[in-house]
C-alpha cells in the first residue's frame, strides 16, 4: 500500500466516465429499487447522485406477479416482482419530465423477445433525457419459458447484437451472476459492442415457511439480493473487470461508501446501489459523499484513480 | 361511498428515541420522542429499523418493518411522540421489544394514506382485531371527537384488550368480543358487526385485523348496502412506492401498493382471494 | 397445507437413508468445519448426529494457505484454508480409532487430480468405520491451475467416473454451486453411479479491506458460506431434487432446525451443519432434537416424510 | 528456554450474564459472570458474541470474538466471575460495547493454552501494549505471587494506561512509556525492554501487544540469549482448532493453530513475516 498526502474533499475529481455516460460521481442507483426516481424526492436531492437507473422497461406496460412478491433473509432479500413497469412510453410522457434537468438516466431495458429489447431502445434513442441503455439480461424471476438471456454465451451474444444494432446510446449490458464464468459473459458482450457492464442482478434462491411448507414467493423462485450477495458481486466484478476493456458498473449489497469503493478496487468504474435504498431513502447520497472523502483522506485527488487499485499480494 | 383517504403528509427520514417499550397485555407499547415529525393523519404508518440502532451497524434482520402509528402527539419543544402499539410476532418485533431508553430506532415517514373521518351524519363503525387495533386509534379518537363512533374489539381472549381502556377512555361506545370469554361478548367480533349493522342509519365501517375478519367485515358491509375501508397489512420492503412488493391485487385488475395507494382501500376494490 | 395431529416427539422415527448410508436422524456436520470430529468432544455427544463428515483429505498430508485464510462478510464467512488435511493415512491411523464407535463418519475426498482422489478411496475402502464417501468436487479457492472439477460437466463425468471405479461404498458427489446449471451437474453424477448428491460448497467470493486497499484474504479468492448462501442452496437443493432420483444432502447456512427442515422440504435428504458449529459447537446436537421435535408438532411421525413435501403454489 | 505452555481446561460453551460495562480510558471493562466457568490459565482466551443476544437471534456480525480472560475470580456460590478488557475497534467490540446488565454474552471457553509461570529462580519479565495488555493481568498477578516479576506497559498516550492501576497494586515492579510522554517514559516499550535485558539475571520475556512490538521483543531476548513467550492475535472463526482459519507459520515449516497450540507461542517459533 502506497501511502499518500490527505486531501481537502473538495479537491477531489469525483467524476467518472461510464461507457460514454459522463457522471458527476460515480453513484448511481439500481434499476427497480429507486422506482422511476420521483419517489425519493422528499429524502434526497438527485442531483447528489452520479445517476439514476430506472425500473426495467418494456414496450408495454406490465403488472407483476401475485403477492408475496418479497421476503427477507439473512443479511438479504428476495424477490419475485414479474417486472411490472409503466412500459417506455409512459416512462417518456410521465416519468422523464418529473425529474430535474440535471439528473442523468439511465433507461432500463427489458423484453421477452430480443426484438422487444430493441424496440424500446429505438423508442428511447431520440430522448435527449435518456443518457444510456442498460440491457437487462438476467431475470431469474420471469417465466420467460426457460433460461435466463445472460446465462448461455451464444443467447446472449444475438441479444446484445440485435439491441447494439438499434442503440446508438452508450449501452451496458446488466449480466447475471447465475453463471459459471462471468469473465466468459463479459467477453462475449465486449465482443458484441458493448459499451459497459453492470454486474451483478440478483442470484437465483429460494426460501421456505417452515410452518405452512410453502416457498415464501408465490413464484416458487426470486432473486437475492441486499448486503449477503456483496462478496460474490465483488469477486464477480474482479473477475469481469481482468476479462475485458470496457468500463464495469459494480452493484451489489452496497450499503456504504466503504461498500462502494470495495467495487471501485475490484475494477468498478462506478456503482449502483439497490436494496439499501430501502433501508435508508438517503444512502445513496450519503455513499456519493463518502467517496469522495475517503479519496480525499487516502490521498486520491481523482476518484477514477481508485478503480482497479486493488493491491493483490505475491504468493 | 364517497369518503376518500386523506392525503399524506411528506415523509423523511430520521431517528426516534425511544422513551418507553414496555409490555402491555399481550402487546408492546414503544414510545418514541421525534424531533422533525408534525403531523399524521390516522392509519398512517412508520417503518421502523428491527430493534434500536446500537454502537454498530447490522444487516441482519435487513428490512424495516412498518408500523402504524398508534398515537401522536405534539412534544413540547418541537417535534412529536409517537407510540407505536406492536405484537411480537417474529425477529424484527422481538427485537424491537429489546430496545429500551434512550436508544434510536430508524423512521420513515408518515407513510400511506391514511383513513378518512366519517362524512357528517355518517356513524363510524370501528371494527379492531390483532394488530390492527393499532391502527384504529387514532382515527377512533377524531372521529369521536366529531362526530358519533362506536368501536368493535375482537381478540382471542382478555388479556389482548388491555388495550381497550384507552379506547374506553374516549367519547365512544366501545364493544369487546373474545373468543374464549374472558372479556365482553363470548365470539367473534364480526358477531358484533353483525347487530351494528341491523340499522338503517347511514354507516361507514373500518376494518383492520387479521385477513378473514376484514374479508368477513366487507362482505357484510356489502351485504347491508354500508361503505367499508379496510387497512392491509403486506409485508414492505421500503415503505414509499419503490420496491414494488407490496402489491396488493384488486377486483378491476392489476395492483395497487399497499404502501402508497393504501394501507387504507375501500373493501370493495380488494381482491381478497390472492392477497397471499 | 394439510394438518395433521401433533405427536409425541419420541414416536417420530428420525432415520433416513442417505445413498446406502443409514443415518439415525439427518443432520451431519459439514466438512472442514468441523475437524476430525474428536474436538467437539467437550460440547457434544457425537452419538446425537447423524454423522459427522470429515475434513477432506488427500493421498498425502497436506499443509494450508498463508494467512490470513477467513474473513467475516454480512452473515457469512470467507474461506481460503487451502485444503489442509492430515492425510488419508494418518485419519485411519490417527482419527478415526478416536471416534466412538457409534458415530457414522463419511469421509470426504480431495486430490488435485483425478487418480487421486480414487487412491484415497481405494485406501479407504477397508475401514469399516468408514460409511461412505462424499467427493469434494469443488473448491474455488485452491489454484488447480483452472477452474473448479465441478464447473464442467464433462470434467466432472470422468472424475465421478474413475471415482466409482475404486469405491464400492456409497458414494456422494459434493457440488460446486458456482455453476450455471446446478441440475445438469446433478444429473451427470447419477449417470456416472453416483448414490447421491452433497451441495453446496461454498460460493466463489471476495472481500476487501479498503484501508490497505488489499484483498482480506491472502489467496485473494475464497468460499463464502453461512446463513448469506442458504437462499441459494434451498434455491439448488430445490433443482437438483427434481433433476435427478437420488438423494441429497443439503448444505448451506443452517443454523437452526427450521433452516434445516427447508431443506428437507426442498428435497434434501439429511443435511449438513458447517459454519453454524463455530458460532456454537452444540449447535448440529441442537438441530438434530428441533427436527424431531419439529416433525412431531406437525404431526409427521417420520422425519423422512418431509422430504420434499414442500407445496408449491398453482399459479 | 524450557518453559511449556499449561495444559487447557476443557473447554465449554455457556453463557455469560454482563454485570458491568464501562469505559476506562480507551479500553472498557466487561465483568461477565459465568455459573459454570472454574478455572482459567493465564493467557488463555474465550470466544464472545459479538454482542449480548437480544430476543432474537441475528446472523451479522457472524462470528464470536476472541477476548483474553482479563481477570477471573470465583463469584458467590458457584461459577466465576470473568473480566475482559477490550478495545472498540470494529463492528463486534462496538456491539459488545452496547451490552448492559442484565443482558448475555455468548461464551465458549476457556479455550487455548495460556502462559507457563517463570521457573524459579527466572524474573518474568511481562511486555504489553495495545489490546495485549489485557492477555498480561492474570500471568503478572500469578507470577507476582510466587517471584520477581517486572511489567512494562508502553501505549500511545496516559489515557491508554488508566488500566495501569491493576497492575499497580500487584507486588511487582511496573514501568511506562508512553509515545506522547502523557505518562512514564516518553517513547516505546521496547526502549524500557532494552534496559531490562541489560542483565546476566535469568529472565523468561512474556509479550503481548502489536505484532512489530512483539517481534521487536522476541528479536531483542533472543539477541541477550533470554527466553521469549509470545501471545499471538489472530483471526479467529472457531477458537477450538476447527476451522483452521487462525494459522501462525513457524520458522520450522507449516503451521500451528493459534487457539489450539497457542496463542502462546515460543517467539523463536514464529515465523513472523507471514503472520498476516
Ligand atoms: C401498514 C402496516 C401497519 C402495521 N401496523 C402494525 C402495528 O401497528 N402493530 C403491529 O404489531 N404490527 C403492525 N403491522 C404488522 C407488522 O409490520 C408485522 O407484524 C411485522 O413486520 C412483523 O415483523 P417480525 O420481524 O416480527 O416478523 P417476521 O415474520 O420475522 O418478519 C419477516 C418479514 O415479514 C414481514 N412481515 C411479517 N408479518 C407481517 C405482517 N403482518 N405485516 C407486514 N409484514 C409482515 C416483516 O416485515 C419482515 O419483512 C403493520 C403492517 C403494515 C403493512
Ligand atoms: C487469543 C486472542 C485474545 C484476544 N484478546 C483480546 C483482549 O483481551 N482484548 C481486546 O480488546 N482484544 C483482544 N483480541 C483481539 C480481538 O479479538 C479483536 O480486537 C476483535 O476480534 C475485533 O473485533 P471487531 O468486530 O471489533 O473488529 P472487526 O475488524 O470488525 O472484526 C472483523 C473480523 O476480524 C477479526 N479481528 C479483527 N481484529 C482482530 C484482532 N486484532 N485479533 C483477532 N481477530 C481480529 C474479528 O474477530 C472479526 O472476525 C484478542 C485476539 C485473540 C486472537
Ligand atoms: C425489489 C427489486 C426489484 C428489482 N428490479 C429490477 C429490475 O427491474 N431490473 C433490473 O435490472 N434489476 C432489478 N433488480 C436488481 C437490482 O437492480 C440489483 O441488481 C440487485 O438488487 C443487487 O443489488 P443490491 O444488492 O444493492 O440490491 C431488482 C432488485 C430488487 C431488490
Ligand atoms: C473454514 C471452512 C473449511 C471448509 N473446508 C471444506 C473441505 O475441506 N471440504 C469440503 O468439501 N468443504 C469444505 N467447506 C465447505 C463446507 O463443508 C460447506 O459446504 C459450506 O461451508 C457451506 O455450508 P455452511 O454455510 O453451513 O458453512 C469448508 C467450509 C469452511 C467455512
Ligand atoms: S413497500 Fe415497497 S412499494 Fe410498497
Ligand atoms: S480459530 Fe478455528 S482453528 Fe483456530
Amino acid at each position: 500500500m502506497s501511502a499518500r498526502a490527505p486531501l481537502a474533499p473538495d479537491r477531489v475529481d469525483a467524476r467518472v466516465n461510464l461507457g460514454g455516460i459522463a457522471l458527476r460521481n460515480p453513484v448511481l442507483t439500481a434499476s427497480g429499487t429507486f422506482g422511476y426516481g420521483t419517489e425519493f424526492a422528499p429524502f434526497l436531492d438527485l442531483r447528489r447522485l452520479g445517476g439514476i437507473v430506472s425500473k426495467s422497461l418494456t414496450v408495454a406496460p406490465r403488472t407483476g406477479n401475485l403477492p408475496a412478491r418479497i421476503a427477507e433473509t439473512a443479511s438479504g432479500m428476495l424477490n419475485a416482482i414479474g417486472l411490472e413497469n409503466v412500459g417506455v412510453e409512459a416512462f417518456v410522457r410521465e416519468k422523464l419530465p418529473a425529474l430535474h434537468p440535471d439528473v442523468v438516466v439511465v433507461a432500463s431495458v427489458f423484453g421477452t423477445e430480443m426484438e422487444h429489447y430493441a424496440q424500446v431502445c429505438a423508442r428511447l434513442e431520440g430522448e435527449p433525457r435518456v443518457a444510456g441503455f442498460e440491457i437487462n439480461a438476467s431475470c431469474p424471476h420471469v417465466k420467460s419459458g426457460g433460461i435466463e438471456f445472460g446465462q448461455r454465451a451464444d443467447v446472449l451474444a444475438e441479444l446484445v447484437r440485435t439491441v447494439r444494432r438499434a442503440a446508438r446510446k452508450p449501452l451496458l449490458v446488466k449480466l447475471s451472476p447465475n453463471v459459471t464464468s462471468i469473465a466468459e459473459m463479459a467477453r462475449v458482450c465486449e465482443g458484441e459492442g458493448a459499451d459497459g457492464l453492470s454486474l451483478v442482478n440478483t442470484l437465483q434462491a429460494l426460501d421456505v415457511d417452515v410452518e405452512t411448507r410453502r416457498p415464501l414467493l408465490r413464484n416458487v423462485l426470486g432473486g437475492l439480493s441486499g448486503p449477503a450477495i456483496r462478496p460474490v458481486a465483488l469477486r464477480m466484478v474482479f473477475q469481469a473487470s481482468h476479462a475485458v476493456k470496457i468500463p464495469i458498473c459494480g452493484i451489489g449489497g452496497i450499503e456504504t461508501a466503504e461498500d462502494a469503493i470495495k467495487f471501485l478496487l475490484c475494477g468498478a468504474t462506478a456503482v449502483q446501489v439497490g436494496t439499501a435504498n430501502y433501508r435508508n431513502p438517503a444512502v445513496a447520497g450519503e455513499i456519493a459523499d463518502g467517496i469522495r472523502a475517503h479519496a480525499a483522506r487516502h490521498g486520491f485527488a481523482r476518484v477514477a484513480d481508485l478503480v482497479g487499485a486493488l493491491e493483490v499480494p505475491g504468493v | 361511498m364517497s369518503a376518500r383517504p386523506a392525503e399524506a403528509a411528506p415523509p423523511i427520514r430520521t431517528r426516534g428515541i425511544v422513551r418507553e417499550n414496555r409490555p402491555e397485555g399481550s402487546y408492546w407499547r414503544l414510545t418514541l420522542s421525534v424531533a422533525d415529525f408534525t403531523r399524521f393523519a390516522p392509519g398512517q404508518f412508520v417503518m421502523l429499523s428491527p430493534g434500536a440502532e446500537l454502537a454498530a451497524p447490522r444487516t441482519d434482520p435487513l428490512l424495516p418493518r412498518p408500523m402504524a402509528v398508534y398515537r401522536a402527539r405534539a412534544a413540547e419543544g418541537a417535534g412529536c411522540e409517537v407510540e407505536v402499539l406492536y405484537k411480537v410476532t417474529g425477529r424484527g418485533t422481538a427485537l424491537l421489544s429489546s430496545a429500551r431508553p434512550p436508544e434510536a430506532v430508524a423512521v420513515v415517514g408518515p407513510l400511506g394514506r391514511g383513513f378518512p373521518l366519517p362524512p357528517p351524519g355518517t356513524r363510524g363503525l370501528v371494527v379492531g382485531g390483532g394488530t390492527g387495533i393499532a391502527s384504529l386509534y387514532e382515527l377512533a379518537a377524531r372521529a369521536s371527537a366529531r362526530g358519533d363512533v362506536r368501536v368493535l374489539l375482537g381478540a382471542r381472549s382478555a388479556r389482548d384488550l388491555e388495550i381497550a381502556r384507552d379506547f374506553a377512555a374516549l367519547p365512544l361506545r366501545l364493544r369487546l368480543a373474545t373468543e374464549d370469554g374472558s372479556r365482553g361478548r363470548t365470539g367473534l367480533v364480526t358477531e358484533l358487526l353483525a347487530e351494528e349493522l341491523a340499522t338503517s342509519d347511514p354507516l361507514l365501517v373500518y376494518a383492520c385485523g387479521p385477513t378473514p375478519m376484514m374479508r368477513r367485515a366487507a362482505e357484510m358491509a356489502a351485504a347491508a348496502g354500508q361503505g367499508c375501508l379496510v387497512s392491509l397489512e403486506n409485508p414492505m420492503a421500503c415503505g414509499f412506492g419503490v420496491c414494488l412488493g407490496c402489491a396488493a391485487p384488486l377486483r378491476e385488475g392489476g395492483f395497487a401498493l399497499v404502501c402508497r395507494d393504501g394501507p387504507v382501500f375501500e373493501a370493495a376494490r380488494v381482491e381478497w382471494e390472492n392477497l397471499a
